[in-house]
């Protein structure tokens, strides 16, 4: 027995509970439940719901477990009479007010107010009089609001002001008068904000594009992983009769703790968009006509077929692992190395030190415990809003957060050390300099740099910290002089004996790498024996085929600013896409349409190198097929031997057998030298990542294009 | 000369004498039975595994449609169990209620059994006779639970509603005049228990009617006696109960024996039988329609002069009324709840038998404390009597196949489950 | 009668050569005959639905026509138009000839049925053989639709008929023995006349035991309820017209309530005194406006042929059913030593010149 | 003397003549039955029998899409697609019950918050092609409104008993 | 009635020591475990000895204890995740394996004394052999016959020393156990007339399982007599 325990029973059962810990952690612990509504893991105590009034021996009068720290020798009955005439009289006092709206309610059948009603409430009401009303808010098209069923446990409020960082909701009066809501009229939109829905225990706050849609009864919880960004949160779609009908948090405490971005839990709207294509289609003398999937596949594999070695593969970087283990197959039976996943990167120059497995330096919950942060070329909420939610944490508790970008960012904690304006390489020049950094690589890159306060400073936060990571975003990812903020990045952190990590684009670019869809190296990472055209170079040469799996041409090779004018020109593409877009009927010859992550199944391997395997959940929308599927088909139709997988997991066992035990590594081997960009080289803009369009779906999701963050972005683009 | 086999025939499933669909396979020798395999299971729906993903409330309704001539006492297993589980005790007034409407049951089993066995036999007019007399019956049913046959009218906690203040009425029409009107109306102007107990004083003369065409008839007595003759010892063996193992002459009644609800308040005899033949398994069901006409008049009696509630006031368990459930906050949820979830029932096992017209019916519920129980299996009375009607017709002849199926009072809605 | 409608073709066909007028004249009383009878049975098929339905308490038919009396013709119509299904593996020709088989004897035993004072088609002396010999083959239909079947029910059914006809068979003929002691003659005709002279003088009363015997070995031969085991409902299905629809079965039909009506005749004819009317005698009624009441007149065989055919509707409303084994019982074990014994009586009678041999030196 | 009278009473048949007497007299009787389509007989004001949609005096459907008589369904024979109405309220966009489903055990319409659904006393319907086992929510609607008066009688009859 | 109980217990008890386990209840009924092969020797005391006399069974039920307990419908998680609940159905995928847990099933006998007016429950798990194999007590109580067999039907538990231990309940050559937890609700098959083949076929189910009521256990006062009335007015 160590010092920091202490004793204590729990109906009548010993139990040993840590010192400071209040009640109500160690009886969850041991699973004896007391109920509550305020209390939540990750939020401050409020203690103001008063569910949680256990007995405790020799206390005067019930105390709330919630709030009640644990002392040796403590007795705690949870069950007795005292505590469950405390918690009915609770219970009683907070139906008084709550309307009679639970056959409306969406919250209605996973309501804790029900369930605590009916496990620990009376069960008529003493009460007659007149029922309180408050006046409803509009926070926004992500949550509806009944702020009369609201029971005042301030959940929300903390969540704003603990976890999000930006206290939109508040309280206003007291006692009978109080309200919860926004101070002035605005919506509510942080990219975490949404979880404040997963966090009302009534129906006060619920899913306003699921709004009374569905009853939580009756739709099937199925396991899936978010396609949207390099994190992979862990969700849960609610599926009824085969149809998405909302997305939840799966817990992860390593990846997405309890919280999921907005986008990833709205972007399911885009399944059921307009924009859905249904039907193969092909272009014949300029207009589109719907075939079979039979004659359209048997198309697409003769025109591969004639293509041979002169055919192309672009794939999306959120492309499932299957997928780029299939193209990168097909691909090697036509004889091309012209496949790549990289469809936002413009430099390519220094490609072949590229890490095999590239990743974020540490796992992701490692990210709050590191000292010092280092972002480079990244507006990470936007890019990975789980990964800046990490950050703000490891920023609260007094890490030293560095940022250099091409322009400033809102944090909601305090940035020690901020470098902004454009000259990237400029800037991290200076941190190398002031670092000590030296070598080969870097030599001409900082040769005649000298470093500014704030150079020096983010320096010293590195070196002297324990714990440090330094990350490269997608803005450095998709910088034009790539290769220089990444030689010099793995420079610094040589230098300051950080972690060197990177964010990378999608959901699935470290797995698209392993599979080999890159034309300089296959499968085993072993070098190609001829290095095939870049995702640039296959849109400039002109090629017989060209298949872009789930990209689309005028938003997703944002590299190149007349892509579908370049893909128009190619002798025929064919696209393997969810949705048709004008753009998509411009530059494609053939659309087959695949299923969107909800209706595939597949493997992501996200950016802290965990492979993440998932099951379709969702019943495809009209003909779409799974992507995996058909390219199988595909391969088996252009007589590719040994493609006769049964499930996707086949093609997943073969890809990781392929692969033997390869682990993430960030080691930067550089040694050539990289030229510092002069400034006709220099790229002239920057590419910041949008919140919400981010990739096909989430552009179609039509909740997430009405909030004021993406209406910003609409009218940014207008200018 | 060729040797002389016996030969098989199949008798069902769609035999109209088979009472449903019994597939017998028999072996004949000229028209006497050398073998019978009664092969059952064409009415399975599985009805246990079928309760196992329901919550606890919403398989009444398909305990009604297990033995579908006595639908209430199949209720009455199933609700018993679960109320054992939850450990409720029902008002004194709903346990009234139940009594009275398993002794109709009772009378509608048996009316149906008798009319059915002498069709069987040969005697078509016994089978509307005991129609007549289940018209007012099935009436009855419908004044409290709304059906005529499928009640769900049991529920854990007591029964949905009271009886009724009034019976329905027939409507005038051209072909009958404001007399015959009247007349056919006159037991219908009071309440339901006004009804009833005009039933109970007229029934008694038309089960004499019954007999006259039976009881003494020689073709009646020479089709039934001494066929299907199972000894008391043999009846203990076979798992039989109900009129089949009081025909055998073994005094056992549940109903006395291990009495539920308010039956140890009832004054009533068990009729037992000597011979253990069809003849006395007649005998034995038709005093008990007699007997059980005794019961409803003693639960009459008692109904009309106490009032009060016959659900138990726990919401919890029953929902609550609906004026309350609309304004009243607890009332709604509770209400929500458990049409949305049902209630949950503690964990453990119960077996709950009661003296169901055909014999023991008994419910044994497995719950692991969900809302849906873990197991139900419904020990069927028919199931252990059929399984001896190899036994029973071994010997005899083709037709007394036909009788003694119908003097078992098999019906497949159990049988199969 | 008969000469009535000699008298009628002499006048409309007096053209014609002798025979063929003979040939004529009894081919429309032949049709005059059938006509009836097939009307007799059609309706017996509706009044047997409702007696049967009164005494069960409920109407019977009345949706067809006022009163339903519309409803034989609605069955007829319906089982001409319904599809003969002959079983894959029956034998064709004997299935299909099965129910005329059983049809024909039922209607041709008329010929010799005496309906009127001096109307019968086949005055012949042998009648009573006749009828005996034409109930026997009916029995042929049925055992043939058994066999042809080729159904083990069917077969079953077939074999039950067989059994209990040749049973039966020997009880009715028995009976039939103490009927021709009494009438002195096998021709029904006289059989009939010997009766006459009121009710009291009816074979009914000193031949009770016969009577009994043969009305109820009439049920059992017409395989009528209680003794209908040859279709056994309940046990063998429909018996031998198990397989058969349509018009096949409305033969069969048609034959089982020709059957029934001829025994209500015969029975009518050897025991009830025929066309012979109860009040015979009763010269009181004489010139008064009742005094066709004490004619014998067909009406009077009609009514007692109506009482009959309610009697078979009421057994079968009351009664269950026989076991294939007691009916064999029943006959040959009470049936045949009754009527033997009752024979003998007779014979005791008719030496001591009591009863219908009072009148006898 | 009782073996004397028992072989009596055998040998006349005397039992069998009794029996013939009961049916005989019932010959006589006048007959139980009614004469159906034109005469009917009673029917409870409990009878649950086909099922209607019931609307509120103003015209405005009762039913708000709560999914309760989905849920308490034990034969899963009703099939509600719910969505946000035009008016901003909570409306269903279908609802389907399955009559071949169905086993009228009058649970929806014990769960029904709004005595939205409910089933009436009407007993005498029929289908003629496959599918129309399906009673759409315009049907189910169509019956509420026809027979809006009976139902309403029927349901305040024995509102005191629920 | 509970004294009669415990009379009879403690005979049991006194008669079989070790080799029976008394299971507690909540609802005054006695139930005892044994061991699969002690059956045939306690089931022949209980049946012969005058002090148990349990001359009739009146039923045997088989139980599959896969997942007992097992809720689809996560009530009280609300402390770390959200409110939003779905249900979680595990797929059901038949059971190959060539060993079970040994308390996964279970033969329940239902004893009954006529001249006690006693009641008996008997409980053996049959361990963990695939297929799962007791005793049969046939020979015992001759009624057991058809109960076996459905219990072999519907569970594929073997009873050795039935004397004809075939399907009863389900059709002629159906195959899997369908009472079996892993055993899919809808079925496995589905059978239609297939007009082009000119007979019944079978086909793998096509329609979409549909239980719209998810199970939950709830453990909370709800039953607590505190939470009643009686106890505030």
């Amino acid at each position: 027995m160590s010092d920091d325990t202490v004793n204590i029973e729990v109906d009548g059962k010993p139990v040993e509970a840590k010192k400071g810990e209040m009640v109500i952690q160690a009886t969850d612990r041991i699973g004896a439940y007391i109920p509550r509504f305020c209390y939540h893991d990750k939020l401050s105590i409020a203690a103001n719901c008063r569910m949680c009034l256990v007995e405790v021996e020799k206390a005067p009068k019930p105390l709330p477990a919630c709030a009640t720290p644990v002392g040796e020798g403590m007795k705690i009955f949870t069950r007795s009479p005292k505590a469950i005439s405390a918690q009915k009289a609770t219970m009683e006092f907070l139906l008084i007010n709550h309307p009679l709206d639970c056959p409306i309610c969406d919250q209605g059948g996973e309501c804790e107010l029900q369930d605590l009603a009916m496990g620990y409430g009376r069960d008529v009401s003493r009460y007659n009089d007149g029922k309180r009303v408050v006046k409803d808010k509009d926070i926004g098209p992500l949550v509806s609001t009944d702020m009369t069923r609201c029971i005042h446990c301030t959940r929300c409020v903390r969540f704003g002001e603990e976890v999000s960082g930006m206290p939109q909701l508040g309280t206003t009066d007291r006692g009978e008068n109080m309200k919860i809501g926004t101070y002035i009229e605005q919506s509510v939109d942080h990219e975490l904000s949404a979880n404040i829905i997963d966090l009302c225990p009534v129906g006060a706050l619920n899913n306003k594009p699921y709004r009374y849609s569905a009853r939580a009864w009756e739709m099937t919880q199925r396991a899936t992983v978010s396609p949207h960004d390099c994190v992979g949160s862990n969700l849960y779609a609610h599926v009824l009769r085969g149809t998405v009908k909302r997305i939840v948090p799966r817990d992860n405490e390593s990846i997405n703790e309890t919280w999921i971005s907005d986008r990833d839990r709205f972007s399911y709207e885009a399944i059921y968009s307009d924009q859905r294509l249904t039907m193969p289609r092909v272009k014949e003398s300029g207009s589109w006509r719907e075939l079979d999937w039979e004659e359209a596949l048997n198309q697409a594999a003769d025109v591969l077929r004639d293509a041979g070695a002169d055919s192309g593969f672009l794939v999306s970087p959120s492309a499932t692992a299957e997928e780029g283990h299939l193209v990168a197959r097909i691909a090697d039976h036509l004889g091309t190395n012209n496949l790549d996943h990289r469809v936002t990167r413009r430099d390519f120059s220094d490609q072949d030190n590229d890490p095999l497995f590239p990743w974020l330096g540490c796992e992701i919950e490692d990210i709050e415990k590191q000292d010092a942060v280092f972002v480079i070329g990244s507006n990470i909420r936007r890019e990975a809003p789980i990964l800046a939610h990490r950050i703000r944490k490891a920023a609260l508790a007094g890490a030293q957060v560095s940022l250099a970008s091409s322009s400033e960012h809102e944090y909601f904690f305090d940035v020690a050390n901020s470098l902004s304006g454009s000259g990237l390489v400029e800037m991290l020049a200076g941190v190398a300099v002031a670092a000590g950094a030296g070598g080969d690589a870097i030599a001409k890159l900082v040769s005649g740099v000298s470093a500014s306060e704030t150079q020096r400073s983010i320096a010293a936060s590195l070196k002297s910290a324990d714990d440090a990571l330094i990350l490269i975003g997608n803005i450095a990812n998709r910088h034009g002089a790539y290769s220089a903020v990444r030689a010099l990045a793995a420079a610094i952190a040589d230098a300051s004996g950080a972690k060197l990590g990177n964010t990378s684009e999608g959901s699935n670019s470290a797995g698209l790498s392993l599979a080999g869809v890159l034309p300089h190296r296959a499968r085993e990472g072993a070098a190609r024996a001829e290095t095939g055209r870049n995702a640039a170079e296959m849109l400039n040469d002109g090629l017989d085929a060209i298949v872009l799996v789930n990209v689309e041409p005028d938003a997703d090779l944002k590299s190149t600013s007349d892509a579908v004018a370049k893909l128009a020109k190619q002798a025929f593409v064919i696209a393997l896409t969810p949705f048709v877009s004008e753009a998509l009927e411009e530059a494609a010859d053939l659309l087959l349409p695949i299923g969107t992550f909800a209706e595939t199944s597949g493997t992501y391997v996200n950016v802290a190198g965990t492979w993440q395997s998932f099951g379709g959940v969702a019943t495809p929308v009209g003909e779409a097929r799974p992507g995996w599927k058909v390219l199988r088909v595909l391969g088996n139709l252009i007589q590719e031997a040994d493609f006769d997988y049964v499930t996707s997991e086949d093609v997943r066992d073969e890809l990781v057998a392929a692969l033997g035990d390869v682990e993430p590594d960030n080691a930067y081997s550089g040694s050539g030298s990289i030229a510092r960009p002069n400034g006709a080289d220099a790229p002239a803009e920057e590419i910041d990542t949008a919140l919400y369009s981010v990739d096909g779906m989430v552009r179609r999701a039509r909740a997430l294009q009405l909030t004021a963050e993406a209406r910003r972005a609409a009218d940014g683009d207008d200018q | 000369m060729a040797e002389i086999q016996s030969y098989t025939m199949n008798f069902g499933p769609q035999h109209p004498a088979a009472h449903g669909v019994l597939r017998l396979v028999l072996e004949l020798e000229g028209e006497t039975i050398q073998k019978a395999d009664p092969h059952v299971g064409l009415l399975h729906r599985a009805t246990e595994k079928l309760a196992e993903s329901k919550p606890f409330n919403q398989s009444i309704g398909y305990m009604d449609r297990l033995d579908y001539v006595s639908m209430m006492c199949n209720e009455h297993g199933y609700v018993l169990a679960i109320e054992k589980l939850l450990g409720v005790e029902v008002p004194e007034r709903a346990q009234y209620i139940r009594v009275m409407f398993d002794e109709i049951t009772r009378i509608l089993n048996h009316l149906m059994w008798l009319g059915a066995h002498g069709l069987d036999i040969g005697a078509m007019t016994m089978f509307l006779y005991c129609f007549r007399e289940r018209e007012d019956l099935m009436d009855l049913y419908e004044a409290v639970s709304g059906t005529r046959m499928h009640a769900t009218y049991y529920r854990p906690g007591g029964v949905y509603r009271d009886l009724p203040e009034a019976m329905p009425k027939y409507k005038e029409s051209k072909f009958r005049s404001k007399k015959e009107l009247d007349r056919m109306n006159e037991a219908r102007d009071g309440s339901l228990l006004d009804f009833v107990e005009a039933f109970t004083d007229k029934f008694p003369g038309c089960v004499d009617e019954y007999e006259t065409l039976l009881t003494d008839n020689r073709i009646w007595k020479q089709r039934t006696v001494n066929i299907g003759v199972v000894s008391p010892e043999r009846a203990m063996q076979l798992g039989f109960s109900g009129p089949m193992l009081r025909g055998s002459g073994v005094e056992w009644d549940l109903r006395k024996k291990q009495p539920y609800e308010v039956y140890d308040r009832m004054d009533f005899d068990i009729p037992v039988g000597v011979n253990g033949d069809c003849y006395d398994r007649y005998l034995v069901r038709v005093e008990e329609l007699r007997q059980s006409n005794r019961i409803i008049k003693q639960c009459v009696d008692w109904l009309r002069e106490n009032p009060g509630p016959v659900m138990i006031d726990d919401s919890k368990i029953s929902p609550p009324n609906r004026v309350e459930m609309k304004d009243d906050m607890e009332s709604l949820i509770h209400h929500f709840k458990l049409f949305t979830e049902g209630y949950c029932v503690p964990a453990g096992e119960s077996y709950a038998a009661i003296e169901h017209p055909k014999g023991e019916f008994g419910v044994y519920i497995v719950s692991d404390g969900a809302n849906k129980p873990y197991r139900v299996k419904i020990r069927a009375p028919g199931f252990a009597h059929i399984s001896a009607m190899a036994e029973m017709v071994e010997g005899h002849m083709l037709a007394d196949v036909v009788a003694v199926i119908g003097t078992q009072d098999i019906v497949f809605g159990e049988v199969d489950r | 009668m008969k000469q009535m409608i000699a008298d009628g073709v002499e006048f409309f066909f007096g053209w014609l050569p002798e025979w063929m007028q003979y040939v004529t004249s009894t081919t429309i009383a032949i049709l005059i005959v059938m006509i009836g009878v097939i009307l007799v049975v059609a309706f017996s098929t509706y009044f047997e639905r409702k007696v049967i339905g009164s005494m069960q308490a409920r109407v019977g038919p009345n949706r067809v026509g006022p009163l339903g009396l519309g409803q034989p013709f609605a069955d007829v119509i319906k089982l001409l138009i319904k599809e003969i299904v002959i079983p894959a593996k029956s034998s064709r020709f004997l299935f299909v000839i099965a129910p005329l088989l059983s049809l024909v004897p039922a209607l041709a035993a008329w010929a010799v049925m005496p309906l009127h004072p001096g109307f019968v088609i086949a005055d012949i002396n042998a009648g009573l053989l006749y009828v005996l010999a034409l109930t026997s083959v009916g029995v042929y239909g049925v055992i043939l639709a058994g066999w042809a079947t080729n159904s083990k029910y069917a077969l079953l059914g077939a074999m039950r008929s067989a059994a209990q006809i040749v049973a039966y068979e020997i009880a009715m003929g028995f009976a039939l023995v103490g009927v021709l002691m009494a009438g002195g003659s096998l021709n029904l005709g006289v059989i009939v006349n010997a009766q006459s002279g009121g009710f009291l003088n009816w074979f009914l009363i000193p031949l009770f035991p016969l009577f009994i015997v043969y009305w109820v070995s009439g049920v059992a031969e017409t395989n009528r309820a209680p003794f209908d085991v040859a279709e056994g409902e309940s046990e063998i299905v429909a018996g031998f017209h198990v397989e058969y629809s349509g018009v096949a079965f409305a033969l069969f039909f048609l034959a089982e309530y020709a059957n029934m009506v001829l025994i209500s005749g015969l029975t009518a004819i050897f025991f009830l005194g025929g066309w012979a009317s109860p009040f015979e005698g009763w010269t009181f009624l004489n010139g008064t406006a009742l005094a066709f009441l004490a004619a014998p007149s067909f009406v009077w065989l009609f009514a007692k042929i109506c009482f009959f055919m309610y009697s078979f509707f009421w057994y079968r409303a009351t009664f269950p059913r026989y076991r294939y084994d007691q009916i064999m019982r029943l006959g040959w074990k009470v049936f045949i030593p009754v009527t033997i014994i009752w024979i003998a009586v007779e014979g005791v009678m008719a030496w001591a010149r009591i009863g219908p041999w009072a009148g006898l030196s | 003397m009782n073996q004397i009278v028992s072989y009596l009473k055998t040998f006349s048949l005397w039992e069998l003549l009794k029996g013939l007497r009961v049916t005989n007299r019932n010959f006589f009787k006048k007959s139980v039955t009614l004469e159906y389509p034109d005469e009917k007989t009673p029917q409870s004001h409990r009878f649950r029998g086909l099922h209607a949609l019931r609307r509120y005096p103003n015209g405005e459907e009762r039913c708000i899409a709560c999914k309760l008589c989905e849920a308490v369904c034990p034969a899963l024979a009703i099939t509600i697609e719910s969505d946000v109405g035009d008016d901003g309220t909570r409306r269903t966009s279908r609802y389907d019950i399955d009559l071949f489903k169905c086993i009228y055990c009058g649970f929806c319409e014990e769960a029904c918050p709004v005595d939205a659904i409910v089933e009436t006393r009407i007993h005498e319907y029929h289908m003629e092609a496959p599918g129309e086992n399906i009673m759409t929510k315009d049907k189910l609607l169509a019956v509420g409104d026809k027979y809006d008066a009976m139902i309403s009688a029927d349901k305040a009859a024995d509102a005191p008993y629920r | 009635m509970s004294d009669r109980c415990e009379t009879l217990a403690r005979k049991i008890d006194e008669r079989f020591g070790e080799q029976v386990r008394r299971v507690p209840s909540s609802c005054g009924e006695l139930t005892y475990e044994l061991d699969k092969d002690d059956l045939i020797e306690i089931a022949t005391a209980l049946r012969n000895e005058a002090d148990f006399g349990f001359e009739m069974l009146m039923d045997v039920c088989g139980i599959d204890y896969l997942n007992y307990g097992g809720d689809e419908w996560t009530t009280n998680t609300a402390t770390g995740s959200g409110f939003s609940r779905g249900v979680e159905r595990k797929p059901v995928i038949l059971d190959e394996a060539d060993e079970f847990d040994p308390r996964r099933f279970a033969v329940v006998y239902h004893l009954l004394s006529l001249h006690h007016n006693f009641r008996l429950r008997l409980r053996i798990y049959t361990g963990s052999n695939n297929p799962p194999k007791v005793k049969s007590v046939v020979d015992i109580w001759n009624g057991a016959n058809w109960f076996e067999r459905e219990v072999f039907d519907l569970f594929g538990i073997l009873f050795e020393g039935h004397p004809d231990l075939r399907r009863i309940l389900t059709d002629y050559g159906f195959i899997g156990h369908p009472f079996r937890k892993d055993f899919p609700l809808i079925g496995n098959v589905e059978v239609s007339y297939d007009a082009d083949e000119g007979r019944v076929v079978y086909k793998p189910v096509s329609i979409e399982p549909r239980i719209l009521v998810p199970r939950v256990i709830r453990d909370d006062n709800r039953y607590s007599a505190d939470l009643k009335d009686a106890s505030d007015g």
